[in-house]
């Protein structure tokens, strides 16, 4: 069945189970929402140095954009900066190539968990409810970087 | 087959919409349920619209050859068979803009411009309510944004209903234009017309209906329902996308400003001024959507044909099948009124816990087409405290066994995230 | 049968167009020579319509269902191809309205109610031409009139150019806004647009340029012409009626506030205060004309597939030959260009003391389409002291022979009224 | 030719010699345009008690609303405003007919030069054409009768 090729078992564990959800101290916030269904997060980032020591969130969706959440916060807590953004910018083009793109064992190595998502890629509505975590994260680690409109709570 | 009082000759009707037959996901025929965001169109209205094109295709108004002539009959046509669909005291008050959105806009637009008595100013208020959808809220958001007006609004009840207990605060002396849906798009609620206007009328406010769920699904007689606007979208009745209807009472059109300024609109244009045509033709700037008036026209002689209040009837007997058949799905629950009673076809609800965007993709698997999410009525997400809705919605073509196959779908739904 | 140099294979293109066939008048074949009013549409434009209409219909951007999928990779798959087609550096760029005189009056209110810097108010000033159509002249004057800027314009010289000799005081430190037409839709004048972006630049000024009459004839790049919006108009480019297009800079697109207000175009309502989505997105309000739009992609394929430097050739040796033969008529005076340089395929002219209205009314009777009026350029008809002209106005399919029946059609004209 | 019925010999004749044409005194002015074409007119009407001693005119437009003003004027003035309004109606039934009035002796007799329009009346852009000074002459009057704005030369 086409539909277990986005709702791989993996993703519904994390669904189900959550890693690191809720909101904790962090030295950037920020709030995305996906306009097209009302998906929202709020995601904070907590860093020492280079090394990106927290990702916290809270937010409502669907299971993709919720596990989506979780497998962020596995994959990138504990990286350093550097490293984490390149993780990201490949889960970007995996989610972008509708389908197109068959993950190789290189880019497996690089998402681990998330290559799971490869699956969602192929339906362009729920592409943006897998990104709507990692582009929260992008912009709250801009906005560290930038030092631009600091936000802890 | 499920067979109910008051339905329509299903398979007949069928047939004449093309798209109803469309197979998806390795031989799956469609089960169309998402008639509320946008109707399937019957062949009638696609050879009115080829028709249109291949014989008669013409800028309208300016012309003496004969295309333009055929052309302009045709849109203006469709003027009077519009004009009489909504009981409407005179074609000319028949506005035809490019969906009911836009409609929307240039009321509150039209306000903001107008001369007393009609401006909407710093010191007048707008009420709305909690169930618009976005198209009847941020007009008056940015009406009152711009005006410096109160914009005010009915909040709803646990059921699903206006809660008018209030009017007297909410449409007040200085309350310039009331304008409110006449069916959720979300809920399906029918509102109780007479009772806003009275009150309108009461302070000497104009009232807008938004008619967008109500001209696909039922009678609509603008003059019983006292408004003094009425607006609707093509695309939900059978008619092509890209026209939408504004009926404003003759006087009023007079009185008012234009919005859009450009061509068709004028009277004569100098570089210094111009001077404006009569209404309609007042409001409708630049070259019309000619083909998709005459696609309108189609598709309300299509529904006239087999009749509003059979239409009506029709989807009253679907949805008060659908509604008992959901209610028996466990952890389901249904957002607005829960009996067929003054509502449309048109029903929202959440599953337990799981999330509607994963309901919906898992009845698409099936065939099943469902809208998934705040279906712009956010407000209204918010009052009930959830993130978003499942929302199946009927129309003349369908069927009971639409609702089992749905009915079946949602609990593959169960299953499958249980 | 005429040959000119640059011709396209006409025999062959006029195949795709049914309306071309169509006979008037008993048994006349139809000439149809009013493309500046609108455009034939080919079957494959239809083609794209009823597909769209019988296969993936459906409401666009907020469905998980396969029809929903299918509609919104349609209608965003046509803004890519409108993006390529005009060189838009992005997509997003691209904003779908229902015509041209929408994309203008959409510019106008933007300026209306932006902030500074682009603020138009009392202390600033607008800029337009003499020869522009109604749709871009009025908005100017409602702007004009609703924030108290002044509107200047450029006048005309008498062969129907702009006069640009006092370009320092049309477009001065206080213009805000420039906005003027790339081609005349009534004198078929091509204007100079490095002369005026020049100047445009040197004071801050934001230019539009409407393209209503280019973007069907030409290779149109948004940025070789430096402007900041271009707007344009579907159904004279082989596209539906009910579909336009803005182009402006994705800078101003995400400054500048939205006009409409509705669904599709916010971020997330709620009673209280809405925040918008980007651009293009902010600039759509409600349900957008999907099917439109899609066969407007479909014109874009289409005209792509031929070339629009090759349709561009064509055009100018029907217009060199046209020009030609309209001289020798006794009594004839063409209003605008009288070479083909710098011109566009909109001829205007007058006969004589014979009414234009006439003119078209017997060439007609031969089956011979012409418009004739002030063709919502009334200025241009006072600036050259005329009540009206006949225009004749050529495109892709249009053929010598078809010259020759109008040149033939006014020697009928002439007898009937000699 | 089917154009012959639009453009009678007695249109084209009175479209080349047209009947008081020039704008005299009055007592009321109006200015009526088409906006579908542009065609003008400004006419005046001048009363002696019940009887319609002028009305004179000025404008720019096609052969029919030229025609049209011309027969206006000969068939209207010196005759009493109850029977005047009577013709105006008239006319006015035969323009809307859309061809389907096929008129009769009655008729003829009512409208006599202003029957040769009969053929325009086919033509729905052209019915404009044919009543832009009628509906001018309508207006002017009834400025006279409800004795507003009025304007004399
Ligand atoms: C130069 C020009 N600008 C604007 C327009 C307006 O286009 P539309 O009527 O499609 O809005 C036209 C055509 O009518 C035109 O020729
Ligand atoms: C109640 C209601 N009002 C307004 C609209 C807006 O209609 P459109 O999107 O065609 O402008 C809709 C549908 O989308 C609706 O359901």
């Amino acid at each position: 069945m086409k539909l277990d090729s986005m709702y791989q078992e993996l993703i519904l564990d994390h669904y189900k189970h959550p890693h690191g959800r809720g909101l904790r101290d962090g030295d950037a916030e920020v709030h995305h929402v996906n306009p097209t269904c009302g998906d929202e997060i709020t995601l904070r980032v907590k860093y020492d140095g280079e090394t990106l020591t927290d990702v916290s969130y809270e937010g409502q969706g669907c299971s993709i954009s919720q596990a989506s959440a979780s497998v962020l916060n596995e994959l990138l807590v504990g990286k350093e900066l550097a490293e984490a953004q390149k993780i990201q910018a490949v889960f970007l083009e995996l989610m972008q190539s509708k389908g197109k793109v068959e993950p190789d064992e290189e880019m497996e190595e690089v998402l681990e968990d998330a290559i799971a998502f490869a699956g969602v890629s192929k339906y362009p509505a729920r592409v943006k409810c897998a990104l709507l975590s990692w582009m929260a994260w992008k912009d709250a680690t801009a906005q560290v970087l930038g030092g631009a409109e600091r936000k802890t709570a | 087959m499920t067979q109910l009082p008051g339905l329509l000759d299903i398979e007949a009707i069928r047939k004449d919409f093309p798209l109803l037959d469309r197979v998806v996901h390795d031989g799956k025929k469609i089960v169309y349920l998402d008639n509320a965001a946008t109707s399937q169109k019957p062949r009638q209205v696609l050879d009115a619209l080829n028709e249109y094109y291949e014989r008669h295709n013409a800028n309208v108004h300016r012309g003496v050859h004969v295309l333009a002539e055929e052309a302009t009959a045709l849109y203006e046509g469709s003027r009077d068979k519009v004009a009489a669909f909504i009981n409407a005291p005179s074609r000319d008050e028949v506005i035809f803009t490019k969906n009911a959105s836009e409609s929307l806009n240039l009321v509150a637009n039209m306000l903001g411009w107008a001369d007393e008595p009609y401006r909407v100013d710093h010191e007048t208020e707008i009420a709305i309510t909690e169930m618009e959808h976005h198209s009847n809220i941020v007009p008056w958001q940015l009406l009152s944004q711009r005006t410096g007006a109160k914009l005010k609004w009915f909040g709803l009840t646990d059921d699903g209903r206006l809660d008018l207990s209030n009017i007297e605060e909410v449409i007040t002396e200085k309350t310039k234009i009331v304008s409110f849906t006449l069916v959720s798009n979300i809920m399906g609620t029918v509102n109780p017309v007479d009772a806003i206007v009275r009150r309108a009328q009461e302070v000497g406010a104009l009232v807008l209906i938004d008619a967008s769920q109500a001209a696909p699904h039922m009678p609509l007689d603008v003059q019983a329902l006292g408004a003094d606007f009425v607006a609707f979208t093509g695309h939900k009745m059978c008619g092509p996308t890209g026209i939408g209807v504004l009926w404003g009472r003759q006087e009023l059109l007079e009185d008012l400003p234009p919005f859009l300024g450009g061509g068709e609109m004028i009277e004569t244009v100098s570089m210094h001024s111009s001077t404006y045509a009569p209404a309609p033709h007042k409001f409708e700037a630049g070259t019309p959507p000619i083909a998709q008036a005459v696609g309108l026209g189609a598709a309300v002689d299509y529904l006239t044909s087999i009749g509003m209040d059979k239409i009506a009837a029709h989807e009253h007997a679907i949805t008060e099948y659908a509604v008992g058949r959901l209610l028996e799905v466990p952890d389901l629950r249904i957002i607005g009124p829960t009996t067929a009673e003054d509502r449309g076809a048109a029903i929202s609800f959440t599953l337990g816990d799981i999330h509607p965007h994963d309901v919906g993709q898992v009845l698409d698997e099936q065939g099943i087409a469902v809208r998934v999410g705040h279906h712009c009525a956010r407000p209204v997400c918010l009052r009930y405290g959830i993130p978003a809705t499942t929302r199946a919605s009927f129309y003349l073509y369908s069927s009971p066994a639409e609702v089992d196959a749905l009915i079946d779908g949602l609990e593959h739904v169960r299953n499958f995230f249980g």
